[in-house]
């Protein structure tokens, strides 16, 4: 596993202490149902945290409560020190909190091109309109070839390229990532990898849902669990993990570690 | 030579007029994925209103001013149009109908609440401008004239702002996702509003056309709503050149038949044309994704 | 006396005709009001009961005629025009109601001719429409005769509208026409609804300069339009327009625009010094609602006190029998003319000494009665757009 | 409760509660006369069961099938003029006028079907709606037969020996709309949870899926559209039958409007709630008789406000009370 | 396990969007009882290849597809799907208005599934229980399924048709380890019961496992074809693909 330590700017710390982003007995739901019973995270300055656990227990669920697409009954989320519990969804895009949501149903009759644009809607991010679809179309040769493209018209996989791209034109100042590898090749996966964990090192930090618990590690160092809408177990930065120990908690929801493990 | 200019001009005004009804109707549809029933008793309201404020019997206002204030009550009516009748069903599997439901009652009650403001007696706006105008030597009303003119540039004006404006693409983004939009930082609500309010100006603007051009009354709006309806669907609902472009070739296929085979079979011809046309292109006219309905 | 005999009407209160509705229903109330302010008649007081056909429709129209059916204080019916085929008539018949009407005559005709002593109940303040077909070409001619317009190569243009009065009128107009031995230039049907531009057809009509152009299209929206893009570039053509100027609101609507049409009318109000009743009427009505009466407002005041003479004269509501037969034997001068009705058919007998048809012009916002002379107030004038050598 | 599959008597695919049921709702409305003997009153259900009829049938094709059909008015005005015509110049006895009405309407549909078969959504209002004119454009045309805009009087009533239905107090109708009512209900019922029904409901919700599953749209497609018209069509002839004339007003905007009120109003896909509705609007509208311009606006209101309550319209409404109750009632 | 006869013969089929040519000339042939893995990158014609064999939504432009001896590139959707072929879609779908049971019990009714309510219920239940729901589930509304259960409901009522070939669309994505273990060992089973398979995955763990030959397209073409270990193996693969590690990984 690459060693977060190295390379990131303390700087990016600000002024609410070093916590970028900080979730407080969280607990929300659909309707009658509660999903999330009471979750607490911390996210240090500088390092990117990885969330994993079995389907359908309440990881899109959190992502979606901190970036107020969900009311949170009760519990706290702050970011960057700033309380942004049950803000506006608005509001907190315009803070530079980026979320890329889970399935890649953006906008299916716009372009790609249309969308990238709508994706730097705020002013903060139309500044740096230009920068970032050069960088968007870097990591993502496909969208620039077929920019004109209606996105429903797109494969699974270009998509899902197209979702991430529209949430990094955001000029995001964190990044929250609900499993962005879906139907993505391994080989281009291996690129997002790489060109993401670039963009984060630069001083974007991370929140990745993922079910590839490779990929994860690779782009994150502070990993928690959730399970029935409560986090199950975590691993702290530095803290030394091996790789057989995450598989076992992983399969600790059932299912044995199979034979076929890469 | 004669007639022909009388076909040009029957078919650039017929076409004005349906285009003016159709494009608010489009712009609802194509942003939020409804068919505003109430477009037609905006054009009623409108023009009542506009007869309000410049009428003797009213106020007494000069006609633009009139005009303006007038479009500007509309605005405020199309917005709380949408709040009480098209966005709590955002997001229901059936949301179509039911906004076809909900829209046509409020097109009942703006209808006779004019009835029982206005009365049903006949009523009439004063011409954009009096008199006849001379084009080529062959005299048409002025007011008529003017529709031709000011029309297509509404229309262009309209299209830049949808298309090559980022407020435009947010519009037509909003109803495609919401969450998503909500991500991308787009306050919902305002573009919800935003296209009802304008599209509600856009129909009290063909109401004030029609106001001056033939008799008013509470149920004026029927026809053009149809009419309107038959074109947006014709012109394909992907967006709103497929519309503009339908009203004008329909208007210019009336003239030329009405010229040509009378004016009674003009209709049932021109349904027969809609029908195999769709038949050969089934997503309309100019060829676009149509929205899925359920 | 609490005596109280209810009087059904039958009216669309909402809808699309609604002016017509409300102008009927105002008519019928006058007539009560006055009756009731008077005491009363055969020692009854009246109460008017509406019964709202909506949109015309043949269920709306049976629902309101039930209902009113329904009430058994209710002995009369009355309406200016209910469905499109008059088929209550057969109800009224059935249920043995007094029924008076003043629709479309000719499904009327229709209806009761087979067999009119079945029929007891029902009589039509409207006489037979034939006179709209046959008249307009000797009215015509005698202008031409009296020298007041050229009919060089009598040709005339005619453009009516694909609904029951418009169409019947325009074929017999046809018929007469060219059995006078005119010719027909244009000959235009469009189909019934609003018409939002005839330019196409106006601009056929240029193509060689009729001396008489007809349009029956009587929706007087459609009629105004027709009228504004005829004069954007006119032909040297007499105008005649079917009904339409004789809404109240087409010549104010229209202003010096309209000076010059002709139109014509049957079992309209006589608006002519030289029969009192007719001004007099319009007058009242006008006095009372603040808004001029068109053929429903006075006419329906008629029908009304029609019904009272013949209570006056059977004395017991309930007869109904007896109260239509009474109806059936009126012979009264009212607004419109002198009322006698026609056993055969039971629509008012028409002509210059009964329920004439009057030719009015329209001169500079004013309604000039031309035609028959012994009402006449005026004369025809050239209209401004013609000339005449 | 598990499997509503396994409960499914193979021979019907209603289940016994539904039939037990429906079977106490017609025994209501059969002795129903009893207490409303006024022949206004009865007038007015006579009426209610015709427009349930053609709502209901409508919910088929549009809540069921989400097909948008907005031609399905020309069906009942088809039969309607089919009656008129077969009584008045075939003279075809009336008893039999009315399953005639039913096949013309039924064929009509057929042939409205093939030009929407590739068609999807919206594309269909504009087809069907230009195939009503175009029937509408048909009968006014031919004036001779059909009186054109002037319509046909003297339609025949129908006849019984010893029956006379225009002074029988309306009993002769009330009983045979409710007859029809019935077996129309049952019909579509049936229809709906058969596999057939299914297979309907599926191509709406999602096509390309259904049609992987092995499902025919155009079959499909046809089925409904003519299992639609066939009793909107029979409607339409005892219509003809009960008001004893035909007029284009059965094209016209108030009759589409109040029926597409009733199914939308008494909830899509539900087949009841159109005859809910339709007791609801007629009766609402009766109560309010005299209030004139004030009454479309009461009703108009009274819509909105059910829609924004109760989406799923007065069905759903209903059956979300039940449950509410059957909550509070239970343990 | 097959026994060598050809079922499906996909002849030289193309499909192009305007000048994008997603599959371009594309041939193989599948055994009977055969697993055939099909990868690919983004966007190099997976999805399209299914739906012009399939006919859903549409037919190739050119080429032929012979099923069991029969050409059915011209035939409709349904026809080809009551001819035996059952497909998933890549994103997870449902009738969402419908029941889970109700769900199974389409694809019997209109498959080559049995005749006669009694046996198609018994059809449906099996397949249901097969994929894992208990008749609790049964009456439960598609649309409140978890995303994994709606793949394996859209597997359910692919197998109710009883085909005799099943594609599926990228039955892994998005599933956590242990769905990805428990859908494996259900197409082993499927393929068990001498159901052809031809399957398109990215989660090599799945597809690398499962096949038995695999294809790989790019730009619409076919790029490699073998066993899977020949095919990690080959550079174009890794180059187009796979990348450097997954490839030292395989
Ligand atoms: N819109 C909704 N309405 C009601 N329940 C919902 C809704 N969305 C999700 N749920 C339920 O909430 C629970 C948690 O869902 P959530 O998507 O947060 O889980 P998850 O961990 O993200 O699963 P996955 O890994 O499949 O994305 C699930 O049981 C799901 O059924
Ligand atoms: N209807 C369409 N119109 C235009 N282009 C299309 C259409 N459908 C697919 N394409 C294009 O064809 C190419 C192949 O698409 P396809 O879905 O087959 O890719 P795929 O191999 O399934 O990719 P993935 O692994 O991401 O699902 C893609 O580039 C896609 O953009
Ligand atoms: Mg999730
Ligand atoms: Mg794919």
């Amino acid at each position: 596993m690459t060693a977060p330590a190295e390379g990131v700017p303390a700087a990016a710390a600000p002024e609410g202490g070093s916590l970028t982003l900080e979730v407080e007995g969280l607990v929300s739901g659909y309707g009658r149902v509660t999903i999330l019973h009471g979750v607490s995270l911390d996210m240090q300055a500088g390092h990117n945290i990885g969330l994993f656990g079995p389907n359908g227990h309440g990881k899109t669920t959190l992502l979606r409560t901190v970036s107020g697409l969900l009311r949170a009954r009760s519990g706290r989320v702050r970011f960057q020190g700033r309380d942004i519990t049950n803000a506006k969804p608005r509001q907190i895009v315009a803070l530079g909190l980026i979320h890329v949501a889970q399935g890649n149903q953006i906008f299916p009759d716009l372009t790609i091109q249309e969308a990238l644009k709508l994706g730097a809607y705020t002013p903060r991010a139309r500044a740096a309109e230009a920068a970032n679809q050069e960088r968007i179309y870097e990591i993502f040769p496909r969208l620039k070839e077929r920019r004109r493209q209606q996105i429903r018209t797109l494969s699974g996989g270009e998509r899902q390229m197209a979702s991430i791209g529209v949430g990094l034109m955001g000029d995001p100042k964190a990044l929250i990532l609900d499993e962005p590898t879906l139907g993505l090749a391994p080989r281009i996966k291996e690129e997002l990898a790489a060109a993401i964990r670039t963009i984060s090192d630069a001083g974007m930090p991370l929140v990745v849902v993922e079910q590839d618990v490779e990929f994860l590690m690779e782009l994150t160092d502070q990993l928690y669990m959730i399970n029935h809408g409560e986090v199950a177990a975590q691993i702290r930065p530095g803290e030394q993990i091996d790789h057989e120990e995450i598989m076992a908690m992983y399969f600790g929801t059932g299912g044995n570690v199979g034979e076929t493990v890469l | 030579m004669n007639a022909a200019f009388e076909i040009v001009i029957s078919g650039l005004f017929s076409g004005s007029l349906y285009a003016m009804m159709a494009v608010g109707l489009a712009l609802i549809w194509t942003t939020i994925g409804v068919f505003n029933f109430g477009q037609g008793v905006f054009a009623t309201l409108c023009a009542y209103i506009t007869w309000q404020l410049v009428d003797a019997a009213g106020f007494g206002l000069p006609l633009f001013v009139s005009i303006i204030l007038a479009l500007a009550v509309m605005a405020v009516i199309g917005w709380l149009f949408q709040l009480a009748l098209v966005r709590p069903f955002i997001g229901q599997p059936n949301i179509v109908l039911t906004v076809v439901i909900t829209t046509l009652a409020a097109f009942t009650i703006l209808e006779n609440v004019t009835l029982l403001t206005w009365g049903p007696r006949p009523k009439q706006l004063p011409p954009l401008i009096p008199g006849n105008a001379d084009v080529l030597g062959f005299g048409i009303a002025a007011h008529q004239l003017t529709i031709i003119v000011i029309t297509p540039l509404i229309l262009a004006a309209v299209w830049l702002f949808l298309n090559r404006t980022r407020t435009g693409l947010a519009l037509r983004a909003v109803s495609q996702n919401e969450d998503a939009s909500l991500l991308a930082g787009l306050n919902v609500p305002m573009m919800y509003a935003l296209a009802f309010a304008l599209s509600a100006v856009l129909a009290g603007l063909a109401g004030v056309f029609f106001g001056g051009l033939k008799f008013m009354s509470p149920t004026m709006g029927t026809e053009p709503l149809v009419k309107a309806l038959v074109v947006v669907i014709f012109g394909g609902v992907a967006n709103l050149t497929g519309p503009i472009l339908a009203a004008y070739l329909i208007a210019f296929f009336e003239a030329v038949a009405t010229y040509f085979i009378g004016f009674y079979w003009t209709p049932a011809l021109l349904f027969l044309v809609l029908i195999v046309t769709l038949m050969v292109r089934p997503e309309g006219l100019l060829t676009g994704r149509s929205r899925r309905l359920t | 006396d609490d005596k109280v005999v209810k009087i059904g009407v039958l009216a669309a209160l909402t809808g699309p005709n609604a002016a017509d509705g409300q102008e009927t229903v105002r008519g019928v109330q006058m007539a009560v009001e006055e009756a009731n302010a008077a005491g009363g008649i055969a020692g009854y007081t009246f109460e008017v009961v509406e019964g709202d056909v909506k949109d015309h429709s043949a269920g709306a129209v049976t629902s309101a005629v039930e209902r009113l059916l329904a009430d058994e204080d209710v002995h009369f019916m009355l309406t200016g025009y209910a469905s499109l085929t008059n088929f209550e008539i057969e109800t009224m018949a059935e249920a043995e109601m007094p029924y008076m009407l003043a629709a479309t005559s000719q499904q009327t005709r229709d209806i009761i001719a087979p067999d009119p002593d079945k029929y007891w109940c029902c009589w039509s303040l409207t006489p037979s429409f034939d006179a709209y077909e046959t008249d307009v070409t000797p009215f015509v001619e005698a202008l031409a005769k009296a020298g007041k317009i050229d009919l060089p190569n009598k040709t005339v243009a005619i453009v009516s509208s694909d609904n029951a009065y418009s169409k019947t009128i325009s074929e017999g107009m046809k018929k007469k026409f060219t059995d006078s031995g005119w010719t027909i230039t244009v000959d235009e049907l469009v189909p019934f609804g609003e018409v939002s531009d005839w330019r196409p057809i106006i601009s056929k009509i240029r193509q060689n300069p009729p001396d008489l152009v007809i349009n029956t299209d009587y929706i007087p929206g459609n009629a105004a339009t027709f009228l504004n893009q005829f004069l954007e570039d006119p032909t040297n053509s007499l105008v005649f327009l079917q009904y339409a100027p004789s809404v109240p609101e087409f010549v104010e609507l229209t202003g010096e625009k309209s000076t010059g049409i002709v139109y014509n009318l049957l079992g309209g109000v006589i608006d002519s010094p030289k029969w009192p009743r007719g001004p007099e009427l319009l007058k009242k009505f006008e006095d009372k609602y603040g808004t001029k009466s068109g053929a429903y407002g006075v006419g329906l005041y008629e029908m009304t006190n029609i019904y009272f003479d013949a209570l006056q004269k059977v004395g017991d509501p309930t007869d109904h029998e007896a109260i239509g037969k009474a109806i059936g034997e009126t012979d009264k001068k009212v607004a419109e003319g002198r009322l006698k009705f026609d056993p055969k058919t039971h629509l008012a007998i028409q002509g210059d000494d009964y329920i004439p048809i009057t030719f009015f012009q329209i001169q500079s916002g004013n309604r000039v009665l031309i035609s028959p002379t012994q009402f006449a107030t005026g004369d025809f004038q050239l209209p401004p757009w013609m000339t005449k050598k | 409760m598990t499997g509503a599959g396994f409960r499914m008597p193979s021979w019907m695919p209603l289940e016994g509660r539904e039939l037990a049921a429906m079977a106490a709702g017609l025994l209501l409305l059969v002795l129903l006369p009893l207490v409303v003997t006024d022949s206004y009153t009865r007038h007015l259900i006579i009426l209610v069961f015709i427009y349930a009829i053609v709502a209901s049938s409508w919910d088929l094709s549009l809540g069921y099938a989400g097909i948008f059909n907005f031609g399905h008015l020309a069906l009942f005005a088809i039969g309607l003029y089919t009656y008129g015509l077969a009584t008045k110049f075939g003279d075809i006895n009336g008893w039999a006028a009315i399953p005639l009405s039913g096949i013309t309407a039924m064929i009509a549909a057929a042939i409205v079907t093939v030009p929407i078969l590739r068609l999807k959504g919206i594309y269909i209002i504009l087809v069907t709606f230009a195939f009503s004119q175009l029937v509408l454009q048909l009968v006014v045309s031919q004036s001779d037969w059909t009186g054109g805009t002037l319509g046909m009087t003297g339609v025949s009533s129908l006849k019984l020996p010893g029956h006379n239905f225009i002074r029988d107090g309306k009993i002769g109708y009330y009983y045979t709309a409710l007859v029809l009512l019935a077996a129309n209900i049952l019909f579509l019922r049936v229809f709906v949870r058969s596999a057939l029904g299914l297979s309907v409901v599926a191509l709406r919700d999602n096509e390309e899926y259904a049609v992987s599953r092995g499902i025919s749209l155009a079959r499909q497609r046809l089925l409904t559209m003519v299992a639609s018209a066939m009793f909107t069509g029979m409607a339409g002839g005892l219509y003809g039958a009960y008001v004893r004339n035909a007029s284009i007003e059965a094209f016209g905007v108030g009759l589409l409007t109040l029926i597409l009120s009733m199914v939308l109003l008494g909830g899509t896909a539900t087949i009841y709630g159109s005859l809910l509705a339709g007791f609801v609007l007629v009766f609402l509208d009766e109560v309010m008789i005299d209030l004139g311009a004030w009454r479309p606006i009461t009703i108009a209101l009274l819509i909105i406000l059910v829609m924004l309550v109760y989406p799923g319209g007065l069905y759903g409404g209903i059956r979300a009370l039940a449950v509410r109750l059957a909550r509070r009632n239970g343990p | 396990m097959g026994d060598g006869t050809i079922l499906i013969d996909v002849d030289g089929v193309s499909k192009s969007f305007g000048d994008l040519r997603a599959v371009d000339q594309v041939s193989f042939q599948v055994a009977e009882g055969q697993i055939f893995g099909i990868a690919g990158p983004n966007g190099s014609g997976k999805s399209t290849l299914f739906n012009i064999v399939t006919g859903i939504p549409f037919r190739p432009d050119s080429g032929k597809v012979r099923f069991a001896g029969r050409e059915i590139q011209g035939l409709r959707g349904h026809e080809i799907a009551q001819a035996g072929l059952a497909r998933t879609f890549q994103r997870e779908t449902s009738f969402d208005s419908l029941s889970v049971f109700e769900n199974a019990l389409l694809g019997v009714t209109y498959g080559l599934g049995q005749r006669g309510a009694a046996a198609r219920r018994d059809a449906v239940a099996e397949a249901l229980a097969f994929t894992g729901f208990s008749d609790a589930d049964f009456d439960l509304p598609a649309a409140a399924l978890s995303v994994y259960q709606r793949k394996c409901l859209m597997l359910a009522s692919a197998l109710a048709m009883q085909p005799r070939m099943l594609l599926l669309d990228e039955p892994a994505s998005s599933l956590t380890r242990p769905e990805i273990e428990t859908t494996i060992t259900l197409i082993r089973q499927i393929a068990a019961r001498g159901v052809t398979i031809l399957l398109i995955e990215h989660v090599l763990a799945l597809l690398l496992t499962l096949s038995e030959h695999l294809l790989v397209l790019n730009q619409g073409q076919i790029l490699a074809e073998g066993t899977p270990d020949e095919v990690v193996k080959n550079p174009l693969v890794i180059e187009a693909y796979l990348g450097r590690r997954k490839q030292a990984a395989a």
